[in-house]
């Protein structure tokens, strides 16, 4: 027996209406013959068969809705025997009925209004760069004050948020403060292009810990000292005070202690300038201080010192507790932290305490450094090179090598006054070299 | 210049083996259709599918005089013309299917067969959009002084169309090979030639730019030949275009989808008459060029054939879907 | 190498002229291309210089010889199809959209079509709402075809070169605005790349996206920014179809903000598309919406204030960059 | 220990102190500290290593005589053989 069932037509015809068979059970048909007429949206169209054969049995009746695909008819092929049966009263294919397709519909029908009010989640108005940055930074962004756009809280936001958190917080939070600090920008830090990577000094997997480390890449850095400096020249009013400085006695001092030293335990002038910032610093304590909501002193006094790295941007590791440290003790100290600054391997207490930062350029030959100061901080020392320079003293000219030193100082913690207290004190520190 | 084409009798006994090659194009080209119909019922085949069945002599009687290298453009009536012109059966029902087989990878489908080797340009489904395409074709043939001609097909439909007169005055203004076959078979669709065409005579349309203009009796399968090689002559001494009309008739409705509420059956019935398939084998017969054995077995390796391929369509399978971005740009730069 | 100042048009010409000489297959046709001199006098001269088998005036059948020009593309010449003004591109838009553009895909690989169809657009001559028309995005719609957009000198002329070397349909706009304007042209060996959009001037603040007559606003504005302290960087998309994501996306990246200009309406246009690729692709480097200073939605008016009114100018985008930047 | 060999191990110290740093591309009469850009810290390290690796005490000197790797390797030189 063959098959014979509703023709698909068109490919936008689902279904017809048999209005009339024009054959009956027992008919012998042929192939092309019309054997039934359809109604379909088009009007009515005659259907044929494309076989020849007789008909076996009529399984739809005229006026049924008929799905294409549905069995019609059964035909009886030539040379076979087969039964002839009436034509039913009832559709072998109930069209009535929901297709398989309608009660999937059905049961899949979406379930009523999920609580979405429980979801609704605090809006934070922010760039999808900001919150990314703050997302990678762990700064929940909902605390950081929005400067953009309506209010929006954009990158440079996210930036201050970071540099903030670097500094009031001392003992490393959750994670290592991922910035570095301060700068005294007249020079090298500022490259013109974010910095390829500092490079670490041993295998790349070091590099990866250094920078696990600290957060740190050349990019962040150059970010966070960007962040830093904005802000700080935006905020801080800051004043500048400038004095020359004799290191004959300090020099001479250095070149017979060294002379008498085996290399490994030889001293930098470095070392002094640090002792005496600390020792001045003890005299002026105001300047030993951050501004929060007003200046707050600070106990310790812990000397940021600036690294200034090849690639270009800087670290500034803090020398805690300087002025109870002795010369030979400043000086381990330089040779620990310089070493892991520079491979961006510092401790995120070293990145977040410091309470003054002392920037030294003088090998690159500048004289006189106007720094920008590090916020919270109040107070930046800048040291320029030692050269030697005419120099009168009790009305006899002489030659001298002589140090340029700076202060850049926050207007809103102290007044010109206590800056110069400042820069004497060092001075007259770094004329006593035996008692630092 | 127009020459007005009326029914012409036949007259000269035909070869043998031509013979019999012109009625198994004609019957290949019937129940190649009649089982793309059937396919189209079982879903088999989708989209539009216009069946030629009814105006056979005229793809046959006109392909028969041109030759390998000439251009071919055709309608989305056009698998009659693709079989004559040696397309696959197999092939070209495996792109009915849609099938990554068929000539086209099975995009086109129906109305869009392509194949480069054998200089077939469709399969274009714009009606009067491919003319312009045919006198480039020419044109390029032209510039290239290349010794051939463009076929190009379309319905009496398409000469409404401002496509079809830019197209004719272009030709007859560059002077290009073509030659313009209009296959008139009554009805755009379902709109009769008098509801379309306010100057029914067709012939006029391309006398009007210049172009030699002939009539001829469609379902007359000698009478195309005769007409076809006259033109097709024409047009390679002269390397001008020419314009041939060929009346004739559509036995089954505009596409599948069609209730035919445009047309009496009678009309149809009456057409049917003068179906060139028996015409033609009946003068064979009576000429006994052919013998009713002859007949049958015609008919027997048309089946088969046609068997074959549906049976190679169903074997074949899906383009994958990754590749379906394949060649919306071409692969290599020249 | 001293380099002397050449117009828009001179440019033009030379790289017919050049695709003329260099191919015997290349021929240029269209409307009033010959005889005439070309509607803008691009093709001033070239009938003389090669004769009316190369340069073909047409008659006004945009339908019929752009299908002309496809088929003689697939019958193995390089024709040049000009069609006077955008306005009447879409008297062939049947014949692009449906023939040039599908034939390859659709005849599964079997046939391409190398054709370039030139075409002058834009806004910016009073010519009222049937002459003014910026419908790069219409056709950057259409898969298949390579949409470019001449905004540059060095563009109008080296573009051609590479466009006709391409296997498969090549729309070029050209811009009656610019035809007049004179300036430096550094030579480009090889042609440019039509695959890449380009950055016309780098910046890092912002990214100004554009093309066609937008790439000399943008640049306009950039200098004024400049001065302002503001980088931008500027974008010539010169490619409208397929957009060329990795130039745009790593502009963006960079800079975190993005503008669009163009001179076609806001709705559905190239901007839309640009727009919306750049927040589906860099959403997290975003640090401001993205913004687009568009056509206004109207049929463009005849009076040369309405008319400047209707597209943007140099000094729109350079005030929606400083509102967009300077938020604090 | 040739001047090659001096040369080399100088220019390893060198990588190590400066990891960051090419030495391997000085010319003989390039300025080590301008051209590595190595400060007095830096410099004072590669000292310490002299010491460590040769047994040479530089006296604070002596630090102008040797700026240059020629300089340098002439000086060492003199000091391992003498």
């Amino acid at each position: 027996m063959l098959e014979y069932r509703m023709p698909s037509l068109g490919a936008d015809m689902e279904s017809g209406f048999l209005r009339e068979w024009h054959v009956k059970p027992g008919d012998k048909i042929k192939k092309g013959d019309i054997i039934a007429e359809v109604e379909t949206q088009k009007g009515i169209i005659d259907i044929e068969v494309f076989d020849d054969g007789t008909i076996g049995e009529l399984l739809v009746q005229v006026d049924e809705k008929v799905p294409v695909g549905t069995l019609m008819a059964m035909i009886i092929p030539p040379g076979e025997d087969g039964e002839i049966k009436e034509t039913p009263q009832k559709s072998a294919a109930p069209a009535t009925t929901p297709t398989a397709a309608e009660e999937a519909w059905i049961a899949t029908e979406p379930p009523p209004m999920a609580e979405k009010a429980a979801a609704a989640e605090h809006h934070v108005r922010a760039s999808p760069l900001a919150k990314r940055i703050a997302e990678e930074k762990g700064i929940d962004i909902a605390t950081i004050h929005g400067t953009g756009p309506e209010g929006a809280i954009i990158r440079e936001d996210v930036e201050h948020a970071i540099t903030a958190r670097v500094a009031p917080v001392p003992e490393a939070p959750k994670e290592a403060a991922p910035a570095p600090p301060p700068a005294s920008p007249p020079a090298p830090v500022a490259a013109e292009k974010p910095a390829p990577p500092a490079q670490a000094p041993a295998a790349p997997a070091e590099e990866e810990k250094a920078r696990q480390a600290t957060g740190a890449s050349a990019e962040t850095i150059r970010m966070a000292v960007a962040a830093a400096m904005s802000k700080s020249n935006r905020e801080i009013p800051h004043y500048y005070l400038e004095t020359r400085i004799d290191m004959r006695r300090a020099m001479a001092w250095l070149a017979e202690t060294n002379k008498q030293r085996p290399v490994k335990e030889r001293l930098l002038p470095a070392v002094l300038l640090l002792k005496a910032v600390a020792k001045a610093l003890n005299e002026v304590p105001d300047l030993n201080a951050w501004w929060e909501n007003g200046l707050q002193r600070k106990p310790a006094i812990n000397i940021g010192y600036v690294v200034a790295l090849r690639t270009g941007g800087i670290m500034v590791p803090a020398i805690h507790d300087a002025d109870n440290k002795s010369l030979d003790e400043l000086m381990q100290t330089l040779n620990d932290l310089i070493p892991r600054a520079r491979a961006l391997r510092l401790r995120s207490s070293e990145l977040a305490d410091s309470t003054i930062t002392v920037t030294s350029l003088g090998e690159g030959g500048v004289e006189t450094v106007f720094g920008v100061i590090y916020p919270p901080q109040v107070a930046l020392v800048g040291f320029g090179g030692i050269t030697d320079q005419p120099w009168t003293e009790n009305g006899m000219l002489d030659v001298r090598p002589v140090l340029t030193a700076t202060l850049a100082a926050d207007h809103r913690a102290t007044d010109g006054s206590t800056g110069s207290r400042f820069l004497t004190a060092i001075k007259n520190y770094l004329q006593q070299p035996e008692k630092l | 210049m127009a020459k007005k084409g009326t029914k012409t009798k036949t007259t000269a006994p035909l070869a043998p083996e031509l013979a019999q090659k012109l009625l198994y194009q004609m019957l290949l080209i019937r129940r190649f259709e009649e089982k793309a119909a059937e396919m189209y019922t079982k879903t088999k085949i989708r989209g539009f599918l216009h069946l030629y069945i009814g105006e056979e002599a005229v793809a046959v009687g006109v392909m028969q005089a041109l030759r390998p290298q000439d251009n071919v453009l055709g309608t989305y009536r056009e698998h009659g013309h693709a079989l004559v012109r040696g397309l696959e059966p197999n092939v070209i029902m495996a792109e009915m299917y849609g099938r990554q087989e068929g000539y086209c990878r099975g995009r086109g489908g129906s109305m869009h067969l392509f194949d480069a080797k054998r200089k077939f340009f469709g399969g274009n489904a714009i009606v009067a959009g491919h003319l312009a395409l045919a006198v480039g074709l020419a044109l390029a043939d032209k510039k290239m002084q290349r010794n051939q001609l463009t076929c190009c097909f379309f319905g009496e439909g398409a000469m409404a169309e401002g496509a079809f007169h830019e197209a004719m005055n272009l030709a007859a203004l560059w002077q290009v090979p073509v030659l313009f076959v209009c296959e008139n078979n009554l009805y755009a669709m379902g709109t009769a030639l008098r509801y379309t065409h306010a100057q029914t005579d067709l012939t006029l349309k391309g006398a009007a730019y210049g172009i030699t203009a002939a009539a001829v009796d469609g379902m007359d399968l000698q009478a195309v030949m005769e007409a076809a090689n006259t033109a097709a002559a024409t047009v390679r001494k002269t390397g001008k275009p020419y314009f041939l009309v060929c009346n004739t008739y559509r036995f089954r409705a505009h596409s599948m989808f069609d209730a035919e509420l445009y047309r009496d059956k009678a009309e149809v019935e009456e057409w049917k008459q003068r179906d060139p398939i028996p015409a033609f084998s009946n003068t064979l017969l009576q000429q006994q060029l052919l013998a009713e054995a002859d007949l049958q077995a015609l008919e027997a390796r048309v089946n088969e054939e046609v068997q074959q391929a549906i049976d190679f369509a169903e074997s074949c399978s899906w383009e994958p879907v990754e590749e379906m971005s394949r060649f919306t740009y071409s692969e290599k730069k020249t | 190498m001293a380099t002397s100042l050449i117009t828009y048009r001179e440019c033009l010409k030379q790289a017919i002229r050049e695709a003329l000489q260099g191919d015997e297959r290349v021929f240029l046709m269209g409307e009033d291309v010959g005889h005439y001199g070309g509607a803008f006098a691009v093709s001033k001269g070239l009938l003389q210089e090669f004769g009316p088998e190369r340069i073909m005036d047409t008659p006004l059948s945009e339908a019929g010889f752009t299908g002309a020009g496809i088929g003689a593309a697939l019958g193995g010449m390089r024709p040049i199809v000009e069609i006077m003004t955008i306005n009447f591109s879409l008297l062939a838009l049947d014949q692009i959209a449906n023939n040039a553009a599908t034939l390859l895909h659709m005849s599964g690989g079997q046939l391409n079509v190398p054709l370039v169809i030139r075409m002058s657009a834009g806004i910016g001559r009073q010519l009222a709402a049937q002459h003014s028309h910026s419908w790069e995005p219409l056709f950057a719609h259409l898969p298949g075809l390579r949409v470019l957009s001449v905004g540059t000198h060095e563009d109008a002329r080296y573009m051609l070169a590479p466009a006709l070397l391409d296997p498969d349909p090549v729309i070029i706009f050209e811009y009656t605005s610019m035809l007049n304007l004179e300036q430096e042209l550094q030579p480009v060996e090889g042609g440019v790349d039509i695959s890449k959009a380009k950055i016309r001037r780098e910046g890092k603040d912002i990214s100004i996206i554009t093309y066609g007559t937008g790439v000399y606003k943008a640049l306009e504005a950039a200098a004024e920014l400049a001065a302002a302290g503001i980088e931008a960087e500027v974008v010539d998309l010169r490619v409208l179809r397929p957009l060329d994501d990795e130039t745009i996306l790593a502009s963006v990246t960079k800079t975190s903000r993005a503008i669009i200009v163009e001179d076609a309406s806001r709705s559905v246009s190239v901007s839309s598309e640009v727009s919306a690729r750049i927040t589906e692709n860099c959403f997290y480097d975003l640090d401001a919406p993205v913004q687009r200073l568009c056509g206004a939605e109207v049929p463009i008016p005849y009076p040369k204030h309405l008319e400047d009114a209707a597209v943007p100018q140099p000094a729109q985008i350079v005030s929606a960059i400083k509102k967009l930047l300077q938020h604090a | 220990m040739t001047a090659e060999e001096i040369k080399q191990a100088l220019l390893l110290r060198l990588k190590t102190i400066a990891p960051d740093t090419e030495p391997a591309q000085l010319q003989p009469d390039d300025n080590i500290r301008e051209k590595l850009g190595i400060d007095s810290f830096d410099y004072l390290q590669f000292i310490v290593a002299l010491d460590e690796q040769f047994g040479i005490q530089t006296p604070e000197e002596d630090y102008g005589k040797i700026q240059t790797l020629q300089e340098l390797t002439e000086y060492v030189g003199a000091r391992v053989k003498g």
